[in-house]
């Protein structure tokens, strides 16, 4: 209690590190909270699917091919006779696997880039920013679709398909908010001190972009699984025997109209987790915008 | 009776971290034709005040006690729509920042006719020639130019003749001015302060001054009432202010306004309590003496100080 | 204005080359051999050797990149399609009306639904239907297109028979696609249109207007609306782009023979030729649509209007 | 409630619109996954172009249901040496463009037919220098060498006879529009994507179609073609998947017709990619843990029998003294013990192409089942291209360990379905992606090819495929089958086993 009155005066007065100040937009906001709860029970999940599921991921038995919802399997079974709550919990790795792999990608590189761009200004800057004029001339899924459509399907083409689709995005972001940073004095006290370029990155700037980071991470990753869940579907994803949502989904749909538990419970999932990566994003991101604070 | 009674009125904002009061419980009375100042720092309530009689409320702020009487009405009480009619009509405002007060994407003209065909019913055709007469009335070199431009095409000083053109179109019996200079440059500031007088005389309008800049009130206004923390410190007829202003608050500000120390400021202090250290101030013994109800003292005739205020 | 719009048709050229050079390398690196798969499994080595001349798919890469690049920008020549010879572009607009349609009708329906959800919600901020809007514009972002449209055809379709589950001809086939693909586009406008009209409502005339004595209503529909579209018709033109993506995920659920579906099958097919064309394509599109919008924002905006004379 | 009722109305117009339907009960709609390629039958061998061009188009040549030779556009062929046959042409045939079909006609088909790379496989022993016109309606045509099955290969599509005049006009856009044969139906309209248009051809040289107009849809969803049918929109479905089968059963309405094709399934085993699988006991032991008849039925819906070996029963050629592998994970289990890896612990790369979900399931259930018998086995999903290409490979680069694949005799011989995937000579691009080589096959399939006694030939091929069926270079899968279904009303629509059907004797009843 008295930790929480005491963050309550560190925030009004503006005097909190950027990683409390991240904490405290977390703690301010129902909707984080909320968010951040069920991507803490999707982390559990993935983590202990082995333990959690039922069945295995790819424990088959074609003698009992889909089977309705029954209390052994208590969303029925899938067209080779898996368990499809057990693909569900095991589908949950897969996707987290693929949107933090995915953001973390595009953040490291659009990061830098962007951090580049918006620092050091001038020819790099115009540079950069032309070319991601042209990638973000493309939508981003399209762009996803066209590099597995060509490398080929499975894990790794599919995370940096989606990464390269979000480079931009990252960097434009990035870049901004550098720019905004870069004008406050203190960056021009610091090159006054002498300090070298790598450290006024490192030590100023990077900390203070910290919250649109986490903010355009939390939504990257909810549309990187998305869009995985889309190449799935289309079938463009990953191989059959891997449980992921998208496919499970896209495998379903044949049997839309005798088994229709095939088709909602995986969507269900999707939505479900893009939700809580949405709900923790825009939580974060008005807990820090100045006008929503006192709303 | 007065133009304008505001009684013990209150306006506190509902937020997140609590109740914020911005009016706590002030009192003042406006006669027809007359101006009245309202003098503070930024954060003192001044602004809220205004906003306050004609209820131009976020959606977090609300009146939570007293009364605004207004030409016999109890406007306090009155509802949205009520006040709809009286707003722009019979009393009218106009604001601090000229160049954000118009709507960028509406020329001047459109947002001049507005309030004509809203109040006075005119034809878009009679509202348009009355514009042009308005901003004839506020001195503008090419009326017809400016009613066909937007607001990004003005100077600061032309659009705040708009904004008076547009406040006084209707005739108000009362205009709210919050702090309409500030924004300006010092000559522009003098040309809109004539302004604002003559067309004061000219329309027997009575205007509710607010400021921060006393120079300004001196020449507007009868009488000034200075505010601090949502509450007034000091009320009294502006030449009384500046020649004997007793509470220290309002002679630290007048302080500030002529850059004078405060001590000198403070020579000839009569009531030693002034002479208190840390801005603390206790009136139980002057309201012992009888000479201060549980607010006021009286100093003289229209002449008042808080008894209350005690620095935070 | 007239030479800001030259400009900014200018650039659409180097934006343009950029995509092609990146579709075309993308596409080219593939592991695939166009070759086999248009003369199937049962085809013979010499057979093959002979059809990858005749493509010119052994010359080296910047040869075939200048190629097509040189066609697509001096000939508007799109190239022929590897699997039935068809020229690419004929393809791609034979295509195009119901793709347009689709999009153009989610788009508005989007923009009519999205936007007065928006003004609810940022006219009664935190309050319950403010809440309840933003709730439900959540779930219309977080739900994927192509489950919400098998969804859609679970209840509408196959349970109560109300729609057909596919096709686009009748204008009864357009209901279930047009939601489907205009439910996350409603959300995200109904987002942004709320923060931008709170940002607005707290600006300076919109107190004036309101102290002019003007209703309610007016004062949100006419004066703060106006300025509040600046940021929606951005997210609109931005929506456009992911809606050509989500179109490719709707159009194949809905059987609709659209730009989606012809992407998606050739793809399948590795036509190269048609997959590259329909990128650019749509890339193309896009850049006309956020010309487009930049241009809208003049006629919104007079102070944007100014900087471009 | 206003708005409400208006949304009623709304949705009650879009009904209605829906209803006005064309009441033109001729028109027989047929719906098929894909959507055809060109109708230049000498650019594309597929079969959803196939089933079209097969109304447009005729050959020298008719194959019946039951795969007998009949006379097509040729009444008459005999064999007159230096393998030359000459045909009579029937002589009361037009060509829809009006033009009078003529021995020049045929002459012009395949000598433009031999410049084409896709079709090689099918006329590519076909010398063009010896086809010679002899008269209006007769013509004579050579082979290289001698070539067995050279009068089935001309009931193929691919040697439709074609109209030269037509072809020119046309040019580069022939197959598209303006494409024009001599059979039952003409062309009218190609709405890429989403329809065929054919009409009745009045001067028909034979019986004249049944149905006036015949549409050809083009729906990728089996499911979505299932409602199609179920609504009415459609008259007849092809390739129904297994997944709708139960679907098209328990609709009264509706009736399912499938009927085996000359395809059949596989998974290949590579003796050239890892030494795994050149060990006879491994091959055993995997062909041992696959339970074909689960996998029919659970997968496919009972959809196909088990094979026995490479080719299937209606195919010239081929041994009925086969018995199938049976499934059983302990004599797998013992085979593999009896190996050089007698617990397995190595990992095999399985091939699928991703066009085909049934392959797929089939694929994991491979993958699942030889997991149990310690055997790792990564799946790679590939694009149909790109899977082609990577087990098209040569030894040195081959990778794909097992794969997924299926073949079809469509000439109905032997020596079709044997000699491209079993020959020693014929490499992975001929079709041994398996780099399958035994000597004493390679001899018989050479006898079977080289001579026309059929007596000789028969004999050689059910040797071979004995010694195949002994070495496994395959697990046999099952047989393929046409599958259709077709709703109330629709008469005399039967398949045929080459996947193409005709349909100029279908009528409609109501």
């Amino acid at each position: 209690m008295r930790k929480r009155e005491k963050l309550d005066q560190l925030a009004i007065s503006g005097s909190l590190t950027p990683w409390q100040e991240v904490r405290y937009a977390i703690s301010k906001d129902n909707r984080a909270l909320i968010g951040l709860a069920f991507i803490a029970i999707l982390v559990f999940i993935a983590i202990f699917a082995e333990f959690i599921a039922p069945y295995g991921m790819r424990e088959q038995n074609l003698q009992n091919v889909l089977q309705a919802p029954t209390l052994q399997h208590w969303l029925g079974t899938d067209d080779l006779g898996r368990d499809v709550l057990s693909r569900i919990i095991f589908g949950t790795r897969t996707s987290l696997v693929i949107g933090v792999s995915a953001v973390s990608i595009a953040l490291a590189i659009g990061g830098v880039l962007g951090l580049v761009s918006g620092y050091f200004k001038g020819i790099i800057d115009i540079l950069i920013m032309r070319v991601s004029d042209v990638l973000l001339a493309i939508p981003s899924i399209l762009l996803a679709i066209a590099i597995v459509a060509s490398f080929g399907s499975g894990m790794f083409n599919m995370i940096v398909a989606i990464a390269i689709g979000n480079i931009a995005i990252f960097a434009r972001i990035i870049r901004s908010s550098v720019m905004t940073v870069t004008e406050r004095q203190f960056i021009e006290a610091s090159h006054a001190l002498g300090s070298s370029h790598f450290r006024i990155l490192t030590k100023h700037i990077l900390p203070n972009v910290l919250s649109p980071i986490i903010v355009q991470s939390s939504l990257g990753i909810a549309f990187a699984i998305l869009a995985a869940a889309g190449l799935g579907f289309i079938g463009l994803g990953l191989e059959a025997s891997v449980a992921e949502w998208g496919l499970m989904l896209s495998s379903g749909r044949a049997y839309i109209r005798t088994q229709t538990y095939l088709t909602i419970y995986p969507g269900l999932a999707i939505m479900l987790t893009i939700l809580a990566f949405n709900m923790l994003g825009d939580g974060i991101r008005d807990a820090f915008d100045p006008k929503m604070r006192d709303r | 009776m007065s133009l304008l009674e505001v009684r013990e009125l209150q306006t506190y904002f509902d937020t997140r971290r609590g109740v914020v009061k911005a009016v706590d419980g002030i009192s003042f009375t406006l006669e027809s034709g007359k101006g009245l100042g309202i003098v503070g720092e930024s954060g003192s309530g001044k602004s809220q005040t205004a906003m306050s009689i004609i209820q131009l409320f976020q959606h977090n702020q609300r009146i939570a006690g007293g009364s605004i009487m207004f030409d016999g009405r109890q406007i306090s009480d009155y509802t949205d729509s009520q006040l709809e009619a009286i707003r722009g009509n019979e009393i009218s405002i106009i604001f601090q920042e000229p160049m954000s007060s118009l709507n960028p994407v509406f020329t001047v003209s459109k947002q001049l006719c507005e309030v004509l065909i809203t109040h006075q019913n005119m034809s878009s055709e009679d509202a348009k020639a009355k514009a042009y007469e308005m901003l004839k009335a506020v001195k503008i070199d090419q009326p017809e130019r400016v009613l066909k431009s937007y607001p990004h095409q003005l100077s600061g000083g032309m659009s705040q003749r708009v904004m008076i053109a547009m406040a006084l179109s209707c005739n108000p019996k009362l205009l709210i001015a919050d702090e309409p200079t500030t924004a300006l440059d010092v000559i522009i500031q003098a040309e809109i302060l004539k302004l604002m007088n003559e067309l004061k005389e000219k329309l027997n309008t009575a205007i509710l001054f607010i400021t921060h800049d006393l120079g300004v009130v001196s020449k507007m206004v009868d009488n000034v009432v200075v505010m601090h923390g949502g509450k007034i410190v000091e009320s009294a007829p502006v030449k009384v202010l500046f020649k004997s202003a007793k509470h220290p608050y309002t002679k630290r500000l007048i302080a500030a306004f002529l850059k004078t120390d405060i001590r000198r400021a403070n020579e000839g202090e009569t009531l030693d309590f002034f002479e208190a250290e840390n801005d603390q101030y206790d009136f139980q013994q002057f309201r012992d003496r009888g000479v201060a109800d549980d607010d006021f003292y009286q100093v003289s005739a229209g002449h008042m100080i808080a008894c209350r205020l005690k620095k935070k | 204005m007239y030479r800001y719009i030259i400009k900014r048709v200018l650039w659409l050229f180097p934006i343009l080359l950029g995509v092609t050079f990146i579709v075309f390398t993308i596409l080219y690196l593939s592991p695939g051999d166009a070759a086999s798969l248009i003369l199937g499994e049962q085809a013979t080595q010499e057979s093959l050797e002979a059809l990858r001349n005749q493509l010119g798919l052994n010359d080296p890469f910047l040869v075939q990149f200048f190629r097509y690049a040189g066609d697509v920008f001096l000939r508007f020549d799109l190239g022929r399609s590897y699997i039935n010879n068809r020229e690419v572009l004929g393809e791609i607009l034979q295509r195009l009306p119901n793709t347009i349609l689709l999009a153009s009708l989610s788009i508005t329906f989007a923009a009519l639904a999205g936007i007065p959800l928006g003004v609810i919600a940022a006219k009664k901020p935190n309050t319950a239907v403010d809440n309840g809007v933003m709730a439900l514009a959540l779930f219309g972002v977080s739900m994927p297109t192509f489950w919400q449209s098998l969804i859609l055809i679970i209840i509408f379709s196959l349970t109560l028979g109300w729609f057909p589950s596919g096709g686009f001809s009748n204008p009864n086939q357009w209901v279930l696609p047009v939601i489907a693909l205009s439910t996350a586009s409603i959300g995200n406008i109904a987002r942004i249109t709320r923060s931008s009209m709170i940002d607005v409502l707290d600006q300076d005339y919109i107190r004036t207007a309101r102290s002019k004595g003007l209703s309610k209503k007016k004062v949100v529909n006419s004066h703060a609306l106006r300025n509040a579209l600046i940021p929606v018709v951005t997210v609109i033109g931005l929506q456009f782009g992911a809606l050509m993506g989500g179109a490719v995920l709707t159009e194949s659920v809905f059987s609709i023979n659209g730009l989606g579906v012809l992407m998606v099958n050739s793809i399948r097919t590795r036509d190269i030729m048609v997959v590259q064309g329909s990128v650019l394509f749509v890339a193309f599109m896009f850049s006309i649509v956020n010309l487009i919008v930049d241009i809208l924002y003049s006629f919104i905006d007079p102070r944007i209007r100014a900087q471009y004379k | 409630m206003k708005k409400l009722s208006f949304l009623a109305l709304v949705l009650l117009s879009f009904t209605a619109l829906s209803a006005c339907a064309s009441s033109e009960d001729t028109i027989l709609v047929v719906a098929s996954g894909a959507d055809p390629v060109t109708f230049d039958m000498h650019a594309t061998n597929d079969i959803a172009t196939a089933r079209i061009a097969r109304q447009i188009y005729e050959t020298l040549v008719l194959q019946s249901n039951d795969l007998e030779l009949l006379p097509g556009l040729a009444t008459s062929w005999s064999e007159i040496g230096n393998n030359t046959f000459e045909f009579k042409l029937r002589e009361d045939v037009v060509f829809h463009n009006g033009d009078p079909f003529t021995a020049a006609d045929v002459a012009y088909t395949f000598r433009r037919a031999s410049e084409s790379p896709t079709i090689g496989h099918i006329i590519g022993a076909i010398d063009p220098d010896k086809i010679e016109v002899v008269d209006d309606y007769t013509i004579r045509i050579g082979t290289k060498y001698a070539f067995g099955p050279f009068i089935t290969h001309l009931a193929h599509p691919a040697t439709s006879i074609k109209n030269q005049r037509a072809v020119e006009e046309a040019g580069e856009d022939y197959g598209s529009q303006g494409v024009v044969g001599t059979g039952p139906f003409q062309f009218v309209e190609w709405n890429v994507g989403e329809k065929v248009v054919l009409e009745r051809f009045a001067d028909y040289w034979g019986e004249p179609a049944q149905v006036a107009n015949l549409e050809f849809r083009t729906i990728r969803e089996s499911n979505v073609r299932v409602i199609g049918l179920e609504n009415g929109e459609i008259d007849i479905a092809y390739d129904v998947a297994p997944s709708d089968i139960p679907v098209v059963t328990g609709n009264p309405e509706l009736t399912l017709i499938n009927t085996p094709n000359l395809g059949a399934e596989y998974l290949g085993l590579n003796w050239a990619s890892n030494p795994y699988l050149k060990d006879a006991n491994v091959r055993k032991a995997i062909a041992h843990m696959i339970d074909v008849d689960s996998i029919v039925e659970a997968i496919y819906n009972n959809v196909g029998t088990q094979m026995t070996g490479p080719i299937n029963s209606s195919v010239f050629g081929y041994n009925p003294n086969i018995d199938p592998v049976p499934y059983n994970e302990q004599m797998a289990q013992d085979f593999l013990a009896a190996s050089q890896w007698p617990t397995g612990g190595f990992t095999l790369r399985l091939y699928v192409g991703d066009n085909n979900a049934e392959r797929i399931r089939v694929a994991q259930v491979v993958q699942t089942q030889l997991e149990k018998l310690g055997i790792n086995v990564s799946l790679n999903q590939m694009e149909w291209g790109a899977f082609l290409a990577e087990t098209r490979k040569p030894a040195e680069e081959s990778v794909a360990d097992l794969f997924m694949l299926g073949w079809t005799t469509v000439t109905a011989d032997a020596d079709y379905g044997l000699y491209p995937l079993f020959h020693s000579e014929s490499g992975p691009a001929g079709g041994n992606r398996t780099f399958y080589s035994n000597p004493r096959v390679d001899e018989l399939l050479d006898l079977g090819r080289g001579s026309i006694d059929q007596a000789v030939r028969l004999q050689a091929y059910q040797e071979a495929q004995a010694i195949i069926a002994e070495d496994l270079p395959w697990v046999f899968l099952q047989t393929r089958e046409n599958v259709s279904a077709y709703g109330a009303g629709v008469e005399g629509f039967e398949h045929h086993p080459m996947g193409s059907y005709p349909l100029a004797g279908v009528r409609k009843t109501n």
